[in-house]
């Protein structure tokens, strides 16, 4: 174990997250009670929604740099929106891998068209661009800006997708919708309280998964500023 | 703000002159939607009832491409031949550069559903006019808002290497909530619904056209410099 | 070639200074800000102070901590290989590519800041982009820029214009139908159309045939305009030009009088700078 | 055991995978970044050597 945290550099804010990470594995898979309808697969919600919950926040938190970015063109706050949208991007992974995990058993069907799945998938689609945009723009000057753009757009889409799907299926009630009050009004006082602490941890393990990449970024920044310093004393070299 | 509106004048009438010119722009846009329309035809072989309700989402996906064509369209001649740097030049706000933009590509898409609306209504044996005051709305306040989007995004697609992959994927997760809610409200329509069976949308549909309008403009600014 | 050459060369060179713009600028941008007066005698055109100008893409560095002064109503002829910032440099001044540092005034007054959307009143551009519509005639093309631009008593303007390039003729003509030093004539006529009280050109020369060539000149001797030519030609950079410098590398590397230099070792003034 | 189990099992442990997974390319990439500055720092105190050398 020790080995492993040493390979992964996990600092000590790490660790903290991992022991919130097995103590929210106890909560969810232990502590908390059995859900009547659905059983034990219903477990996986404490990791699916604090998942989606990282996958929101996490791009409002784009939006939010994006916009500072925008005003005061520093370059930390474009870092922020990028490890941000990376980080974002692999909790919306996580959606939208335990989604369909968690479907399959309840509705009998991997996917169906239900507002928080299609919601998640959306804001998927977007984060994707996001970066996207990043890898194949990297080699324009106003590659930032755009990025800076994008973020602050997603951003306010995100209530219009959330409406946009929510009523969307709202015509069609004969699919079996999972509606936000469906799952808070059955749940117990326990389960209600493993998902928050999961939700804390999640929030935790997200800022430091962000601490992580933000100095991934700036060793980059460091890098290319070595190396222009190089490759300017050999003028020979560096070209457009 | 009426300065504004002048300049962006200036610029779509240019437009508009080089389209009555060359006419690329509306003709490859409505061969085609066409196209599309006939190939989901021939997709959904079925009979007249599922193409009836499969119909709001065909033509809006016709739409939604030709709508990215015209606004691809709209920024990479000037972009290709550097024509949109005389533009940056010009004492004016920038923003009216995206205005006029936007409303030649609004202009553009409205002549194409114009033209593709009759025929499509031929095809699927559908009863258009009683509904026609309807559509007229739901139609301008949709191509106004997704041709916002679009728009912004063609300006920055056009300076990526993949431009012509880029917009789409920019573009789309970012104007879904306007198409869902265009397909919606069309279809409604057609169902004989009435505007009182389809307020959300339409509220949906109104702000998101103000909003990502309001912030198109202000964003085009930070776009185009480098 | 150190950071302190772009400085040690402005202050050192002593040009300028009699034009009521700063000598030798501080290194921090605010203690540098140049005088705010035009000269008096030269109708109306601003002088140019380039300050610790620098911008990156990337990790490409464009220009670095370049300053610079040109008097109101000077020609300053620009020299540098491919890439070494000119363009860039001229991209600045014109309000089109955002600094990533450093400032520029025109007469005083700060123009990176914030953009000034009249900045483009002043400011005339000539490239070898003509900045043309194909599928417009001369003089449709003229108007739009024309209505654009503000320009007043447009369709005077227009008429004399055209008369100046020698294009009156084609007026009516598609630019599609122009060849290359026609339409590099009706771009002259574009870029003056405003009156602009600077002039950026950047390699104006490309495509334009003798007669144009001429043309240019004449505009040029006038000397009513505060000109920046970016150009390869090292000969006909330098006589027409007041002052001429040398980027090399995103950084100034030569700044001198045209009448300090003589034309015959210019050449291998250049060549000394720029490897 | 029931087979909801396995659905229960595999989320869990494909989030617990991908977490890692994560955390290993972070790593990576990390020390890949480092190793090339102590590289490009020697090339720069190499190159400053020079320089004082010939000054």
């Amino acid at each position: 174990m020790a080995g492993i945290a040493a390979r992964l550099r996990i600092t000590p804010f790490g660790l903290i997250c991992l022991v919130g990470l097995v103590a929210t594995l106890y909560l969810s898979l232990i502590w908390a009670p059995r859900e009547r309808v659905m059983g034990d697969v219903q477990r996986i919600m404490y990791f699916h929604v604090a998942s989606a919950w990282i996958a929101e926040f996490a791009f409002v938190l784009v939006g939010v740099s994006s916009v500072i970015y925008l005003w005061l063109r520093e370059r930390r706050w474009d870092i922020v929106a990028y490890s941000a949208a990376e980080v974002g991007f692999v909790f919306c992974c996580f959606v939208m891998i335990t989604g369909p995990i968690w479907g399959k058993p309840v509705w009998g069907t991997w996917w169906t068209w239900d507002p928080r799945l299609t919601f998640s998938m959306i804001l998927w689609l977007i984060y994707v661009a996001y970066l996207m945009l990043r890898v194949y723009g990297d080699d324009l000057p106003q590659v930032k800006t755009f990025l800076a753009v994008l973020g602050i757009l997603g951003t306010i889409d995100i209530p219009f997708i959330h409406f946009a799907t929510l009523w969307w299926r709202g015509l069609h009630p004969d699919s079996l919708v999972m509606t936000e009050e469906g799952l808070g009004a059955g749940m117990e006082v326990d389960m209600r309280i493993a998902l928050g602490v999961s939700a804390v941890v999640f929030t935790l393990l997200f800022f430091y998964l962000m601490s992580r990449r933000m100095a991934l970024e700036r060793l980059r920044d460091e890098t290319e500023a070595l190396r222009e310093r190089v490759e300017h004393r050999h003028p020979g070299s560096v070209g457009i | 703000m009426r300065s504004m509106l002048a300049q962006s004048w200036q610029i779509y009438r240019k437009d508009m002159l080089v389209e009555y010119r060359t006419r690329e722009r509306v003709v490859t846009m409505f061969v085609f939607s066409l196209i599309v329309v006939i190939i989901f035809n021939f997709a959904f072989n079925a009979g007249a009832d599922v193409l009836q309700r499969v119909a709001p989402g065909m033509i809006w996906v016709a739409f939604a491409f030709a709508g990215m064509l015209s606004a691809s369209r709209s920024f990479s001649p000037e972009k290709d031949r550097g024509t949109f740097e005389g533009l940056l030049l010009a004492p004016i706000d920038r923003g009216s550069i995206f205005l006029g933009k936007l409303m030649g590509n609004v202009t553009l898409i409205g002549l194409v559903q114009l033209a593709v609306l009759p025929l499509f209504v031929l095809f699927f044996n559908m009863t258009i006019l009683p509904y026609l005051s309807k559509l007229l709305v739901i139609f301008f306040l949709g191509t106004v808002g997704f041709s916002s989007v679009a728009t912004l995004f063609a300006a920055v697609a056009v300076n990526t290497r993949m431009r012509d992959v880029m917009l789409p994927v920019l573009l789309l997760p970012v104007a879904s909530p306007v198409l869902i809610a265009l397909v919606e409200t069309t279809r409604t329509t057609f169902e004989g619904g009435d505007w009182q069976d389809m307020t959300n949308w339409i509220r949906l549909l109104s702000v998101f056209t103000v909003v990502f309008l309001i912030a198109s403009v202000m964003l085009f600014e930070y776009i185009v410099e480098e | 070639m150190g950071d302190r050459s772009a400085s040690d060369l402005a202050g050192t060179s002593g040009v300028n200074v009699s034009s009521g713009v700063a000598g030798a600028p501080g290194v921090d941008g605010a203690a540098g800000a140049p005088g705010t007066s035009g000269a008096p005698g030269i109708a109306g055109a601003p002088g140019i102070s380039v300050r610790q100008l620098t911008k990156t893409y990337g990790r490409f560095r464009a220009l670095h901590r370049v300053d610079m002064d040109v008097a109101p109503g000077s020609f300053l002829a620009l020299f540098g290989p491919n890439g070494a910032g000119k363009s860039t440099l001229l991209g600045i001044i014109a309000g089109l590519v955002r600094p990533s540092r450093g400032q520029v005034f025109l007469d005083g007054e700060e123009i990176t800041k914030d953009r000034d959307e009249d900045l483009g009143k002043r400011i005339g551009a000539l490239s070898y982009q003509t900045y043309l519509y194909d599928e417009l005639t001369v003089l449709e093309n003229l108007r739009f820029y024309g209505r654009l631009f503000g320009v007043e008593n447009r369709e005077d303007r227009i008429g004399s214009l055209l008369t100046t390039v020698g294009m009156e003729a084609r007026s009516g003509s598609p630019v599609r139908t122009l060849s290359r030093g026609m339409r590099q004539r009706v771009a002259l006529a574009r870029a003056l159309l405003h009156d602009p009280d600077i002039l950026l050109l950047d390699e104006p020369y490309s495509g334009l045939d003798q007669d144009a060539m001429v043309m240019l000149k004449t505009v040029l001797a006038a000397r009513d305009k505060t000109v920046l030519l970016v150009t390869h030609d090292l000969v006909r950079g330098l006589e027409s030009a007041d002052r001429v410098a040398i980027l090399n590398h995103g950084r100034l590397v030569f700044d001198a009088e045209t009448s300090e230099l003589s034309p015959s070792d210019f050449e291998q003034t250049y060549r000394d700078h720029v490897v | 055991m029931d087979q909801n189990f396995w659905y229960l099992f595999s989320a869990y442990t494909l989030i617990w995978l991908g977490l890692f997974l994560y955390l290993f390319t972070i790593a990576g990439r990390e020390k890949k970044l480092e190793a090339e500055i102590a590289e490009l720092k020697a090339a720069v105190k190499e190159l400053e050597s020079k320089e004082e050398g010939r000054a």
